[in-house]
């Protein structure tokens, strides 16, 4: 039992910040939206030199073979720089999935493209109503009836759903499901398809866990140069109490999200339950913290030029993605009215109750 | 005590209910803060309501008003968020300046400004912060120096609401350079078209520009746009930001509707949402109705010729924290479509909650912070100490 | 359409007021408390002589007429108070429900004696598990299967159910019913019991709006006596926030309050739902401003010696007598989604929407 | 990262419980802070825990205890509620005072003091207050002459915890008189049966008397009850106020039983209960394990050598607030019955949630108020400014 990060994930997660420190600031992200284009080619194509994409997908597979204890951080730090590439999605969600399917060829082809950081791959799983960058992916893992199909974007129609975030591409996608679609039956792909969201909803909240950081730091920095009734705004007591309040939401949700990401690979009742409190408990941070962001800023919280206001979106988005408060709430529940309670079940898993 | 309308009321509310059945335009306006035309066509709205003599029936018959009482004032709100009729472009001017106006102005600049506000010919935004007095409005620093009889006004304003396409603004400016904080300030009305106004608009969170900064470079104003004496600018406008916060800036009538349209998605979703929101919903319902009988309870009393006190900070605390509440209610019913745009082919019955709730995040903030209003409320009703 | 009170309703509550202001100090409650008696019969005499036991029943049958919108502020008076006299529901609600049977020889011979001042009568009424002042009573009114009895308490079996609250006096009642016990069958006794509910509810509103009110009263008082840091503690911001904010529960509980009152006689779905909204706001302006309280007076508020406890106690039992939340605000959506919304309906009667 | 328990820690977690389950008296004991009788009962329970050698795992061998890191403390704790132990009569002692010797005191005071203190052959009362230095500790006023190797105590302590009942306390005085505020403070023991003490119970909102004011009247005791050097108690005092605050006041188990407790009574009442209950539940069943989990990572971090940080302040807030929560979901499903004493015969499984809920108001208010730790988490942790 030692909770905590080791010195080789901490690292990892040190140079995926720093990266993103340098190359996506909102000064970069008001770029692209000016620019309208689907994703800043420079910043992704060195995060794609990063070698990250094969983050979580086996050794055996050509991947780093990494949990997702040692990508937590790195999701953090996305949520947290508040970045528009799919880093989180392809290489945290979409490739361990494919990955799971690779005994079947056009998955393992396209597996190796999207390792080399050729191509990225997207989703369409029934927990989230819309896939993520469709336009950008080569290809979409997409659920029917419990079956999965690997379709080439090309192949499909691919409808654009605009989200109030500007880095945010949502899509419908339709295709014709046949043989050569297919390539997991629902028996094979069940197993898979938990995983994924299981990774899907930890790491969203672990965006929101950054998100929610950010934006009490951008309060905090505001509250401190700006003066009112001759004193920074920092200095009475209603400021630093609401700022305050948020960061100890950020401080309970952390742990939950850490033991989630140590517990996710167990795949049973307990480490789900853990995963659905992290997507909640940083769900609330991220709230509480852009709510008091905004207030903090005052009249300026309200419009375009401060940056609050992207992460208060990015926030609102990831709470309802991969599974909403009533879905995760539900899983929380499978597991506090069926399993046994108390102090000594903290790190509980299924089989040691078998 | 009595709730029950009188004969001449429900009259009343029967005539405002036709007048608009027949008068609200069909299709929504387009917003007055992102283009001139949504601007005019509200304009045009204001007019048609002027003619009709309903642009503000609390005022004088000389002024375009009916001179009707408070509770009438409320029947006709409540028709007129009823209808879904547009909202008020001029809100500033007839709900805040208007007031005041009536209270402070000489009779020369009643029939100068009142009529032509009353009838829509002119729009006014409101012009009292600048960037270094949000929440501290006395640390104003924008000056007007009198000239024979012209105030050269110089400063920078923001957070002006309307400013971008209005044609009036009020603000205050300190007119005597030495003084300090609350004193040697007045509140000077001038034309967003003079000479050395710039106004420059402020694009907001849910994408609109409801709010401009403006420029003021040796604007030149007669003195006859100084309203109330030289350096009594201050207390006149904590008199309207009181009525504003008070009473007018928010009717219930709107929170009512929202609420209904709330409880109407609820209805919709409701196999498909959680048990909480229930809750959630029914206590928006309840908030908006709580809200409502409160300002029935104020309007009666002011009927009766009291004065209003710390309602104008109890109200704001209160409608700000429910519209966020009943937004986040409404959210919550969406689920994973909340974040889509109403353009998206999937967005279905979104309607405009993302926005509103963009726009209520701003609610405990303008019109006096929410904290300031607690300071109000601990030490005016409370009678706490000062720090 | 006039939403203020007359001078004589607020004229009449005053009289109550200020004999409470004279006789029902914390001080005489902690005498009262130290004597271990069941009321104080000095005070009690004094209420009595007022006059208002027969304040809501009907003149004609020998009361004084009054409505419940004379009565509200009475009862947010001896909320305030904390009496422990059972004025409210005797003269609130047993006595207007006895009358209703006053064709009852026996019901209308113990209704003259009540309205001198002679005895009290009690209800055990299906909302509450147990009956109030059933020991100091001269007899119950007890719901059996829908049907009413009148049970003297002489005759029947009184089991005491001690309650945290001193001076909060509950009892289960058992009585063997028989056709001389029975006053009223079920259908003469539906419509009497659902305004009796009615009145409890309103009533218990009203007596936490006024505990509410106290509360923060202590707590104002407390905060700008008490020195920390060199300065009254309500000079602080904290302090001052938390007050305002249980002071804005308590002026938005109010007019919902009052408007119940006014609403009441309606028995409609409309009033019945105001009733019920009344209920929960005071209730939670109750707990806001107790709990307030109690953290303004810091460790003081511990203690016995502080007098908030026994307004945090009188607000706890009054928040689950005549329907707790969930009974509430189910009579508010009965309203809610079954009737027209609107700002157009605020004061709406069944009789316009028929 | 690893949240897999060692096989040693397994194996002590096994012997932990075994040991429990045949010691933990069969019925609860009676309060130790109403009565006497129950008090000793405590103090006896502490003597069977000394004799296991379970008095306080992490001390050193030399003082009785079995010089564990953290993490078996935390699997000690977890057991030991699990095993409905009784409550800790001299948590004051061995959770505060203890490790504060442990770091400051000479070894002579260490074998004076912790031996005792472990074997519960002392109990222990804290006297941090004074009626005019609450929140504000540094005003303290009681005051320690320097006689000969001996100081003269004078002065007035409130909300002293187990003062009643128990042996020693200790507290703050001011050895330098002209000094103020933090300087010229020391920490000092004293008997509660020295000539010169009066010890006067509080009654508590809940009935229970668990604090006392202590008046203490030239008590005379040795310079070598100093903890620390002269004028460096307000140092070592916020060192132990740091600890209680961050680990060790609120073990995370006891939330976790509290919330297992509430899951169970709310299964007990499912059908009569409406569906706002369930969520609260279930938020009071995440935030006992959010806790939890934060402990652990605060353990594995101090286990490994690191210092204890904001967590202090944070903790408090955090398990104040979810106390109270928790309780009040409770007092929601009991309903009606939620006010009546546990002697009345329709009781039921009320259980000790009201008494529960009145001590966990004061939850926001002790070992140091939550508006302290939020000013702390702002200027420490977060570097705003100080007013």
């Amino acid at each position: 039992m030692d909770f905590r990060f080791s010195e080789e994930q901490t690292m990892t997660a040190d140079v995926v910040r720093e990266l993103l420190a340098d190359v996506c600031q909102p000064a970069d992200l008001r770029r692209l939206m000016g620019e309208g284009a689907a994703r800043d080619e420079a910043r992704w194509a060195k995060i794609v030199e990063m070698g990250l994409a094969g983050a979580l997908v086996g050794e055996e597979k050509g991947g780093l073979g990494l949990k997702a204890i040692d990508f937590v951080q790195i999701a953090e730090a996305c949520g947290y720089a508040g970045l528009p590439e799919p880093l989180v999605e392809n290489a945290g969600v979409a490739l361990p999935l494919l990955a799971d399917f690779s005994g079947n060829v056009r998955a393992a082809a396209l597996l190796g493209r999207a390792l080399a950081g050729e191509v990225t791959v997207t989703v369409a799983h029934p927990a989230n109503p819309f896939v993520a960058d469709a336009d950008t992916a080569e290809a979409v893992l997409v659920v029917r009836d419990g079956a999965v199909h690997l379709v080439e974007t090309a192949k499909a129609k691919i409808g654009a759903q605009p989200s109030v975030d500007p880095f945010r591409r949502l899509f419908t996608v339709e295709f014709e499901p046949s043989a050569e679609t297919l390539i997991a039956g629902t028996d094979e792909a069940a197993a898979p398809l938990a995983a994924a969201l299981d990774r899907g909803a930890l790491f969203a909240a672990a965006q929101m866990q950054g998100i929610a950081q950010r934006c009490v730091d951008l309060g905090v920095a505001y509250a401190k140069e700006r003066q009112q009734f001759g004193k920074p705004i920092g200095s009475y007591q209603a400021v630093k109490h609401h700022l305050a309040t948020a960061q100890v939401k950020i401080e309970f949700a952390r742990p939950v999200l850490h033991a989630a990401a140590a517990q996710l690979e167990q795949g049973d009742l307990y480490s789900r339950a853990r995963i659905s409190q992290a997507k909640l408990a940083c769900a609330e941070a991220a709230d509480v913290a852009a709510r008091t962001s905004i207030q903090v800023h005052g009249a300026m919280g309200y419009s375009w030029e401060v940056d609050v206001h992207f992460f208060l979106k990015r926030g609102i988005a990831l709470t309802s993605w991969w599974g909403g408060t009533a879905f995760h709430r539900e899983r929380v529940a499978a597991r506090v009215f069926a399993r046994p309670l108390g102090p000594e079940h903290t790190f509980a898993r299924e089989a040691e109750h078998a | 005590m009595d709730v029950n309308y009188t004969d001449e009321q429900k009259a009343f509310r029967k005539e405002v209910r036709s007048w608009l059945e027949m008068h609200v335009p069909e299709k929504p306006l387009p917003s007055f803060d992102t283009s001139r035309e949504g601007f005019e066509a509200h304009r045009a709205w204001e007019r048609v309501l002027a003619d009709g003599r309903w642009g503000m029936v609390t005022w004088p018959e000389s002024y375009g008003g009916r001179g009707l009482d408070l509770i009438q004032w409320l029947i006709f709100e409540e028709e007129y968020y009823r209808a879904g009729a547009p909202l008020r472009v001029n809100q500033n001017g007839i709900f805040l300046l208007g007031p005041t106006l009536m209270e402070y102005g000489t009779d020369e600049q009643k029939a100068r400004f009142l009529t032509s506000m009353a009838s829509g010919d002119e729009i006014w935004a409101q012009a009292w912060s600048e960037p270094q007095a949000g929440s501290d409005l006395a640390s104003v620093r924008a000056t007007a120096v009198l000239e024979c009889d012209e105030y050269v006004l110089k400063g920078h304003k923001i957070w002006s609401s309307r400013a971008v396409f209005a044609d009036w603004a009020f603000g205050l400016f300190r007119t005597d350079p030495a003084s300090q904080r609350h004193k040697g300030l007045s509140l000077i009305f001038f034309p967003l078209d003079a000479p050395g106004v710039r106004v420059q608009a402020i694009p907001q969170i849910d994408g609109e520009t409801g709010f401009a900064e403006i420029f003021l470079d040796d604007v030149r104003v007669p003195a006859f746009n100084r309203l109330g004496g030289e350096g009594e600018g201050w207390n006149i406008c904590m008199a309207t930001a009181g009525f504003e916060r008070g009473l007018m800036l928010r009717s219930p009538a709107r929170f009512q509707v929202a609420a209904r349209k709330l409880v109407e998605l609820y209805k919709a979703h409701e196999a498909e949402v959680e048990p909480t929101v229930r809750a959630a919903v029914l206590q928006s319902w309840m908030d908006a109705e709580a809200y409502a009988l409160s300002i029935y309870a104020t309007a009666s009393r002011l009927a009766a010729g009291g004065h209003i006190g710390a309602e104008a900070s109890t109200n704001k605390i209160f409608w700000s924290e429910m519209d966020i509440a009943m937004h986040k209610a409404a959210l919550s019913i969406l689920g994973a479509r909340a974040e889509l745009l109403r353009s998206a082919p999937e967005a279905g019955d979104i309607g405009r909650w993302l926005d509103g709730y963009f726009f209520s995040l701003a609610g405990p903030i303008y019109a006096g912070s929410n904290e300031i209003q607690r300071n109000i409320i601990a030490e005016r009703m409370l009678g706490l100490p000062r720090a």
